[in-house]
């Protein structure tokens, strides 16, 4: 069943240039009703009882099959994937362009179907097929906006993403070098093959590869250039969701394949300069976009940082800081949408919109953690893993997610304060509509998160549990040494 | 539904009702029932008790817990106080000034509300992460009041924030340390295992909460946000936070410092050996607290910043009086946040008062307003009293006892430290009533009115509960009492008139009543006796020989005091001012280099060092 | 005590400080006088002074708080001197103590600085601004030598420190144990007098350009009746700190008339000191006196 | 400096990889499970190229994303550059080149076939052979003897071809298998070329959306380029 | 001699890697930066297809009436023949970017075009320069961005 979530959002992507041609309602109705399915889907794979369980795609046994391992966290992801795909779904931007538009909501699909791939794949080269899925579809919507500018940043980010992934490729190459294998659950059981100097490098590859689109510090210089020129809700696709997915998939790797503490450190290293680099870049930026990239940098610096703690109390934070900036950051995009420009023309720009002005509080409310506003709680696991486990590193890092709050405190409110000053009326009010409802969507997650919160724990210490559990998943997946070939029926 | 719970659902409540109230004339008169129903919600409980709040869920692991102890009680009593007083003054004639300038009355109700649940909710806490959940909430509560001026205040609640971040975090920090160390944030539980934890251990944490709840007290280094952040609010918000926002800290640090951690073992943390303990490095903290922002204080042209200066000031004598942890010091620190809170809160409502008719508090721009202000005039005379900790007001009592816990405790710098900040605090609310109300009335002044009712009906109500308890702090004391001991702290011996003790005590209705007796014999010797007194104009006056006319210029607030200037000006260097000024440059310059590191020409080379260092980490052992 | 004695005693001190502060001033005049080689005022003139000044037709009253100054500057003194124990009346100097006593007579000059800023006259409010500068450098060596002494007797409770210093004679008095605290305190005591060479706040030459600018009639004449009281006080305050007290009237009388004999008669003999400069001398010798005095003592 | 750095980091890089790659065992792989996939790739597909097996067997699931990526690098380029109007065309070929283009086409059109069809045998398939087939339609434009192929045409080519290869998938899933499961494998024997069961439609699917996507593609930069001369 | 081929082969990888790193990270011309990219594919590619590589193997087909002998490993072509396809898409789509820029800026100059991106960058975002020194300190009111001209669709 699971397949669906890749394989509907691929056929609505594929047929939606022909059915527009067909018919308009069609063409505008595929895509989102593909993404429903799918959310149907996940919705019915979410049983507890069956949670996790493997498919053998084309029927054929790991480790010589692709394998797609469906667990809470997985599902979790597809779910957030065809949600975020449908709250940003590209609209019309009134320039007439029908079939830039269709191309548009195409790649967008694709880029729907990559990421779901990525939440499920259980082989390292599919993995890559789909990241470079991911990596197209997102070079294409990052020029979306046809200016001059958008050609050159696109280009520009191609070129660092496209170095990565030869980059990890080689990571792979070398892995499959060492163990003949490209199955997780299989490499898991070979881990200890993988220990060596080698096998760090391969993972170091995958890492600085997959980094590029995790935003991971210090190859995601685009992230800036990229969200500046495209329209904010691809920007909010991209941090949002694609990021998180990239981090999905070195999560996985980390747990199953490299449990070595040194490679949790870079990860923990790296986060930090992440997150302060993005959060003093942010603090100098001087129009929304940009500061909400940088910032967008530092929250994934935090993503790794708690990804980088050690057992299920590391995965648990981790898919919290995640999750919360999964829902944050778009929003936070769809409002500079509505305002867009320097800082400064947003003088007062909350009292002419209100809604969207709370909305800005409430998501900077968040992100900064006030309790109890999600972010509080993703905060306080994050300093709770670092602390128990100490070290010189671990300090640095709390002290580092301290400092980066504070800093987020002063630019966010700086520029809310700026938001409801009592400025000049010159700026003209701003476009109301799908942006704000939109994000007012995310809001409500938000405060439904706060409402659920409790239910909201219990079901992501069950996920976190399962994801860190190399073991279940390697049972999961099934006996690497399969005696018949399955053939037909599973 | 226990009461704590009712309390707490009647302050949410109050969110929407404030907000619906504020929005009509006629609706605004009410504005301080709910305030009214809560403090009588709260008076019914008994402090000497503990309130059990029937919320408590477990969530991240953690159990969450709600209960109101004597010390919580305490500090309850002033906020709903405040509140009280602000919501009256902002009833009447304010609230429609207000609103017809523009200024929004709901935002600045449900703020008020906010505040006053947030801290409910902080002074309830059951456990440390309730307390934090209470303590950030009171942090960001506190914003939407002080901005709503606009402008100024804008930038000051930003840095506020700012501020108040930085010492959330390190509360944060230490909350995680103790769950990490202790294994739980249950007071039962992790006091249990304090005790077992090293030195370095329990030193960091005290340096994490004090820091972190001294900026909200605006100790020394973080004090620079406070006095603009609370002065330049709108009047009520003003007067409310002044009184008694940044007191949660001490709350917290009372509860943190001196209940869980024990004042005990802090002074077993030796800082200096033989020299200086961290209980004394508190105290000397303090000490600082009390002088440095009161000489500021003093320097001040605006009378907003002037008054938000000493709250500061003010803060100091209440974390010296607790941290001397002795029955009285600890009930002289905790007593004035209450008398702090009756004086500022009058002192700030006469203020505003006066700028409400006046339109300006530049103390150069003012003067001679006691003929036409009298009602005024009076509550700021009451309250400057109290503020200088003079008989017979309730301020002289709690500064009193914390003298009196100096001298016995044997710290003659510290208690010198006090004295010369309760000196500053006299030469500068002098000037303070001076410029605004004594010397000349201004030509534009001329017609002004005495403030409405609505706020001078406040003011005068809290003049009365400051001679009240200043004669018989005892009614105070009592409660105090309760606070004390909820945080596991000795008692003093108190009656009703003070205390006693064996080394010397006091009996504020003995003393009270010897000085309004003298003040009988004056007045009957000045009015009994002699010709009788003619009134003459303002500026009918010797003035050195010659006649001063309308236009000279009398009123003056620089250089009030040039005898004193010429010694102590020289050491006014904004020394804090630049430190904050070097902190955000050192902060600008890693955000340029940051900045250039996102505009290279060539980000892609970043892979390529990237995977170089790795693979060189990787390779070599 | 029964309630009717104390209530006794609490009129009685007053009209005895008052007494008594009369002939202080008178004293303190002889001895100016005799210095400058004059005869010097009957024994009856502080009276005589008073009773004119009351007596006088012209009243100029600049507002109620010029009046309320006048009466906190008298009233705040009346009740400072309940506080401080004479032979056989203590008064409520068991209630309020040490420390409330040196915040009671901060009253009257509150109340003065009130009445003086009501005139709106420039000079007057210059001159209030040098009194509480001078204030502000007394008060801390006095408050120095008020936490040496209270520290060494270990108690704040008049009483009981003459008490503790009567025990034993005059080998136990503050001014043998405490040298030092008890030259600080006199120092602070010139000051707190206003006398020279610390008068400047004062300003008793040029009555013009001080404080006292618009007192006239009974304003003044209270100011002459709080001048009394301030020398009493400041005269007890000290045989009860640093001279053991009174142990009977007579050598209460010949303690504090001799306190405030040797300051008057060093007073005579020095310039004026410029309000800056006071502050300077006050803050260097005398504190460095009581600190090092405190250090000895604790 | 920076190119200095750059170059200093870039020969350790080399340098590092290189004596990476001197540790791993060139020429004996452990081929876990690669031999596997030779042991089961005729029973499971009934394929006789293994590779092929690979790719459209065990591992289609990647071939799916790979023409996805080509999709989508077609889509994106269509959006970066179907902006423009086509521009005018070069100069008109001359008669050899007229007649030479008409000859190859329908040789290369018979050759990109043959190789896609016989991709389950031979080396070869449907990528190899789309991408002939991409140059035959394309060859009119380089000769400049045509516009080169209809757009819309194209469109609903890759559109149909790429939702082919999936509803085969998924017709398997409908059939109570799994997505992507070989199906009819037992039908015709091995070295036939209707043998393999689906695997010969999947290849052709795969070469036709190949063949339109490259096609398109060049299509459409030829015309950006036709419009900057 | 087989003792060297495997270094060799291994040589030629790293050394086309480092060739197409090199070229894309200093050249400054966007053609040959595409092209740089190609050849470090080209090199991870071979990369890749050695791992499968075995000394006593044919290729893995099955030829009619030839007895089954030992096969390399069919996996990683199978792997390079997906990558080689990815690499022709990524290229493609860079190769209409770049001609897009061409257009647009009519340079092909990388820090050319970086420079007039940046500044492009920076009007969307608010008409503020990015890090300019040159800018006066102080409050000259800015135009809104109404009051700037549309970037160019």
């Amino acid at each position: 069943m699971m397949a669906y979530a890749v394989a509907l959002p691929l056929v609505a992507a594929f047929l939606l240039p022909v059915l527009h041609n067909a018919s308009r309602w069609l063409g505008i109705l595929v895509g989102p009703a593909a993404l429903v399915a799918v959310l149907l889907v996940v919705f019915q794979s979410w049983q507890p009882a069956v949670l996790p369980f493997a498919m053998d795609l084309g029927g054929f046994a790991p480790p010589w099959g692709i394998t797609f391992y469906v667990d809470a966290l997985a599902l979790l992801f597809c779910g957030a994937v065809a949600l975020m795909t449908l709250l940003l779904w590209p609209r019309d931007e009134g320039d007439g362009d029908a079939d830039a538009l269709v191309r548009r909501r195409s790649l967008t699909l694709l880029l729907a179907a990559a990421a779901a791939g990525l939440a499920l794949s259980g082989d390292l080269f599919n993995i890559y097929v789909f990241y470079e899925l991911a990596a197209v579809a997102s070079y294409g919507l990052a020029a979306e906006r046809g200016t001059p500018a958008a050609y050159a940043a696109a280009f520009r980010y191609l070129m660092l993403s496209a170095l990565g992934s030869v980059i990890a490729l080689a990571g792979i190459a070398i892995i499959y070098f060492e163990t003949g294998t490209l199955n997780l659950a299989h490499l898991s059981l070979l881990a200890g093959e993988l220990q060596g100097p080698t096998g760090m490098a391969a993972f170091l590859c995958l890492l600085v590869g997959f980094g590029v689109k995790a935003e991971l510090f210090p190859v995601n210089a685009w992230v800036p250039e990229v969200y500046g020129v495209t329209t904010r809700r691809t920007a909010g696709l991209l941090a949002g969701l694609v990021s998180k997915l990239a981090v999905l998939v070195l999560v996985r790797l980390l747990v199953l394949v490299f449990p070595q503490e040194g490679l949790r450190d870079a990860l923990l290293l790296l986060g930090v300069l992440g997150l302060i680099g993005g959060e003093l870049a942010a603090w100098k930026a001087r129009d929304m976009t940009r500061m909400l990239a940088f910032s967008s940098i530092g929250q994934l610096g935090l993503v790794f940082v708690a990804f980088s703690l050690p057992g299920t109390a590391g995965l648990v934070a981790g898919i919290v800081v995640a999750v919360h900036h999964m829902v944050l950051k778009p929003g936070l995009f769809l409002l500079a949408g509505q305002w867009g420009g320097g800082l400064r023309g947003l003088a007062g720009a909350a009292r002419r919109a209100p809604l969207a002005g709370l909305l800005f509080v409430l998501f900077a409310l968040s992100l900064v953690g006030l309790p109890p506003l999600p972010g509080f709680w993703a905060k306080f696991l994050v300093l709770t893993g670092l602390a128990g486990q100490g070290g010189g590193l671990g300090w640095l890092a709390m002290v580092a997610i301290l400092v980066a709050t504070v800093l987020e405190v002063s630019y966010l409110f700086r520029l809310a304060g700026r938001l409801y000053s009592r400025g000049d009326d010159e700026v003209p009010a701003a476009a109301t509509g799908g942006g704000t409802v939109t994000a007012g969507v995310f809001g409500a997650l938000v405060v439904a998160a706060v409402v659920f919160a409790p239910a909201l724990w219990d079901e992501v210490q069950d996920m976190g549990a399962g994801a860190g559990d190399a073991a279940l998943y390697v049972r999961t997946v099934g006996p690497m040494v399969p005696t018949m070939i399955s053939g037909g029926a599973p | 539904m226990t009461h704590l719970d009712l309390l707490l659902l009647v302050a949410l409540i109050n969110l929407p009702v404030a907000w619906w109230l504020a929005g009509g004339a006629t609706r605004r008169r009410l504005l301080a029932l709910p305030y009214g129903l809560m403090l009588g919600m709260l008076l019914y409980m008994d402090p000497g008790a503990t309130w059990d709040s029937g919320l408590s869920w477990v969530f991240l692991g953690q159990s969450l817990s709600w209960r109101l102890d004597g010390l919580g009680w305490f500090f309850a009593l002033p906020t709903i106080g405040a509140a009280l007083a602000a919501a009256a003054y902002s009833s009447g004639e304010w609230g429609e000034d207000f609103a017809g300038a523009g200024g929004s009355m709901g935002w600045l109700q449900l703020a008020l509300a906010a505040n006053v649940f947030a801290m409910l909710v902080l002074l309830a806490a059951g456990d440390l992460l309730t307390l934090f959940i209470g303590w950030e909430l009171v942090s960001w509560a506190g914003l939407p009041l002080m901005v709503l001026a606009g402008g100024a205040a804008v930038g000051a609640g930003i840095r506020y924030i700012t501020y108040a971040m930085g010492g959330g975090m390190a509360v944060l920090l230490g909350v995680v340390l103790v769950y990490v160390w202790t294994g739980s944030l249950v007071p039962a539980d992790f006091m249990a295992v304090l005790p077992t934890l090293a030195s370095w251990q329990v030193g960091l944490l005290v340096a994490l909460f004090f820091g972190g709840f001294g900026v909200k007290m605006a100790l020394l280094p973080f004090h620079l946000w406070q006095a603009p952040a609370y002065g330049l609010s709108v009047g009520p918000a003003a007067a409310f936070l002044g009184a008694i926002s940044s007191r949660m800290g001490l709350f917290a640090m009372a509860l943190v410092l001196v209940k869980f951690i024990t004042l005990e073992r802090l002074v077993d943390l030796t800082v200096i050996p033989g020299l200086l303990d961290s209980r004394d490095v508190l105290a000397w903290v303090a000490a600082f607290t009390i002088i440095l922002p009161t000489y500021t204080a003093l320097k001040q042209n605006d009378a907003r910043l002037l008054l938000a200066w000493h709250g500061i000031g003010q803060g100091g004598y209440m974390v010296l009086g607790l941290v001397m942890g002795d029955a009285m010091g600890s009930a002289g620190g905790l007593l004035h946040v209450f008398n702090y809170a009756t004086n500022q809160a009058v002192l700030l409502l006469a203020v505003f008062a006066v700028m409400h008719r006046t339109g300006t508090a530049d103390l150069n721009r003012m003067g001679g307003l006691i003929v036409r202000m009298p009602l005024s005039f009076l509550a700021l005379l009451i309250g400057i009293i109290g503020l200088a900790g003079l008989p017979p007001m309730n301020g002289f009592v709690s500064k009193w006892l914390v003298y009196r816990s100096l001298v016995l405790e044997g710290e003659p710098l510290l208690f010198l430290a006090a004295i010369i900040g309760t000196l500053g605090t006299i030469l500068s609310v002098y000037k303070l009533i001076h410029n605004i109300f004594l010397g000349q009335l201004r030509v534009e002044h001329e017609d002004i009115r005495e403030a409405p009712w609505s706020m001078t009906g406040p003011m005068l109500v809290l003049c009365a509960v400051i001679v009240v308890t200043g004669t018989m702090p005892g009614l105070v004391l009592g409660v105090v009492a309760d606070a004390q001991q909820a945080i596991g702290l000795a008692v003093p011996d108190y009656h009703l008139g003070g205390v006693t003790s064996p080394a010397g005590g006091l009996d504020m209705l003995w003393l009270n009543g010897v000085i309004m007796a003298g003040f009988a014999v004056g007045a009957v010797l000045f009015y009994g006796f002699g010709g009788r007194t003619k009134r003459v104009h303002q500026l009918d006056n010797y003035a050195g020989g010659h006649f001063l006319t309308a236009d000279v210029r009398y009123q003056y607030s620089d250089n009030f005091y040039p005898g004193l200037m010429h010694h102590i000006g020289g050491w006014y260097r904004g020394s804090f001012q630049w430190l904050e000024g070097a902190l955000i440059s050192v902060v600008d310059l890693l955000a340029t280099a940051l900045r250039g590191f996102y505009h290279q020409a060539q980000p892609a080379a970043w892979v390529l060092f990237t995977i170089t260092l790795g693979f060189a980490w990787a390779v070599l052992p | 005590m029964s309630i009717t004695e104390l209530l006794l005693e609490l009129v009685l001190m007053p009209i005895v400080a008052f007494v008594i502060g009369l002939f202080m001033v008178l004293m303190m005049r002889r001895i100016g006088a005799r210095l400058q080689r004059r005869v010097g005022p009957p024994v009856f003139q502080p009276l005589y002074d008073i009773v004119k000044l009351y007596g006088k037709r012209t009243q100029v009253s600049h507002g109620l708080m010029h009046d309320i100054g006048i009466v906190m500057a008298v009233g705040g003194y009346v009740a400072a001197e309940t506080l401080l124990p004479m032979p056989g009346m203590n008064g409520i100097a068991e209630k309020g103590g040490l420390i409330a006593l040196l915040y009671v007579i901060m009253i009257p000059s509150l109340g003065l600085a009130l009445g003086v800023g009501q005139c709106a006259n420039p000079n007057g409010s210059i001159g209030i601004s040098r009194a509480l500068t001078a204030m502000l450098a007394y008060d801390i060596p006095f408050v120095i030598v008020i936490f040496g002494v209270a520290w060494h007797f270990g108690t704040t409770n008049l009483v009981e420190i003459i008490a503790l210093q009567q025990a034993g004679g005059i080998a136990t008095w503050g001014a043998v144990e405490m040298p030092l605290l008890a030259i600080a305190g006199l120092f602070g005591m010139q000051a707190m007098l206003g006398k020279q060479p610390f008068e400047i706040y004062v300003a008793p030459a040029e009555i013009a350009t001080g404080p006292m600018v618009e007192m006239g009639g009974k304003y003044l004449g209270g100011l002459f009746v709080m001048q009394c009281f301030q020398l009493y006080t400041a005269a007890v305050l000290y045989v009860t700190l640093f001279l053991g007290g009174g142990e009977n009237w007579l050598f209460f009388l010949i303690k504090i008339f001799a306190v405030v004999a040797i300051p008057m008669s060093i007073a005579f003999l020095f310039p004026r000191y410029r309000t800056e400069d006071l502050v300077g001398l006050l803050w260097k010798w005398p504190v460095m006196a009581a600190l090092i005095g405190v250090a000895l003592v604790m | 400096m920076p190119r200095f750095a750059t170059v200093l980091f870039l020969a350790g890089f080399a340098f590092l990889l290189f004596s990476l790659t001197l540790t791993l065992g060139f020429g004996e792989p452990p081929m876990r499970a690669g031999q596997g996939v030779l042991d089961q790739a005729v029973a499971g597909t009934g394929a006789a190229n293994a590779v092929s097996a690979v790719l459209l067997g065990f591992r289609g699931l990647d071939t799916l994303g790979e023409l996805s990526i080509l999709f989508a690098a077609a889509t994106a380029g269509g959006l970066v550059l179907g902006h423009r109007r086509p521009g005018g065309d070069g100069p008109p070929a001359g008669a050899i080149l007229q007649a030479g283009t008409r000859l190859l086409f329908p040789l290369m059109l018979v050759v990109g076939f043959y190789i896609v069809l016989h991709g389950h045998l031979t080396p070869g398939g449907g990528f190899q052979g789309g991408v002939i087939l991409a140059a035959a339609f394309f060859l009119p434009v380089l000769a400049g003897t045509g516009a080169g192929p209809d757009h819309a045409l194209l469109r609903v080519v890759e559109g149909l071809a790429g939702t082919v290869f999936i509803l085969i998938g998924l017709a398997a899933l409908w059939t109570g298998g799994v997505f992507l499961e070989p199906l009819l494998v037992d039908r015709g024997a091995l070295h036939e070329l209707f043998s393999a069961g689906t695997l010969p439609l999947l290849y052709l699917a795969v070469g036709l959306k190949v063949g339109a996507e490259l096609a398109g593609l060049l299509a459409h930069m030829a015309r950006a380029g036709g419009g900057e001369a | 001699m087989d003792a060297y081929i495997g270094p060799l082969l291994f040589l030629g990888a790293a050394g086309l890697l480092a060739i197409g790193v090199v070229g894309m990270l200093l050249s400054n011309h966007l053609f040959r930066m595409v092209l740089a990219l190609v050849i470090a594919e080209a090199g991870v590619n071979l990369m890749l297809v050695l791992a499968g590589y075995r000394w006593d193997a044919v290729a893995p087909i099955l030829q009619p009436g030839v007895a089954a002998q030992p096969m390399v490993d069919p996996i990683p072509q199978a792997l390079v023949l997906t990558a080689i396809v990815i690499g022709v898409g990524v290229q493609a789509l860079a190769l209409t970017l770049v001609i897009r820029i061409r257009e647009a800026y009519g340079t092909l100059d990388m820090a050319e075009v970086r420079a007039r991106m940046e500044v492009d960058v920076a009007a969307a975002g608010g008409g503020e320069a990015t890090g300019s020194r040159e800018r006066p300190a102080g409050g000259r009111p800015l135009p809104g961005p109404g009051a700037l001209p549309e970037p160019p669709r």
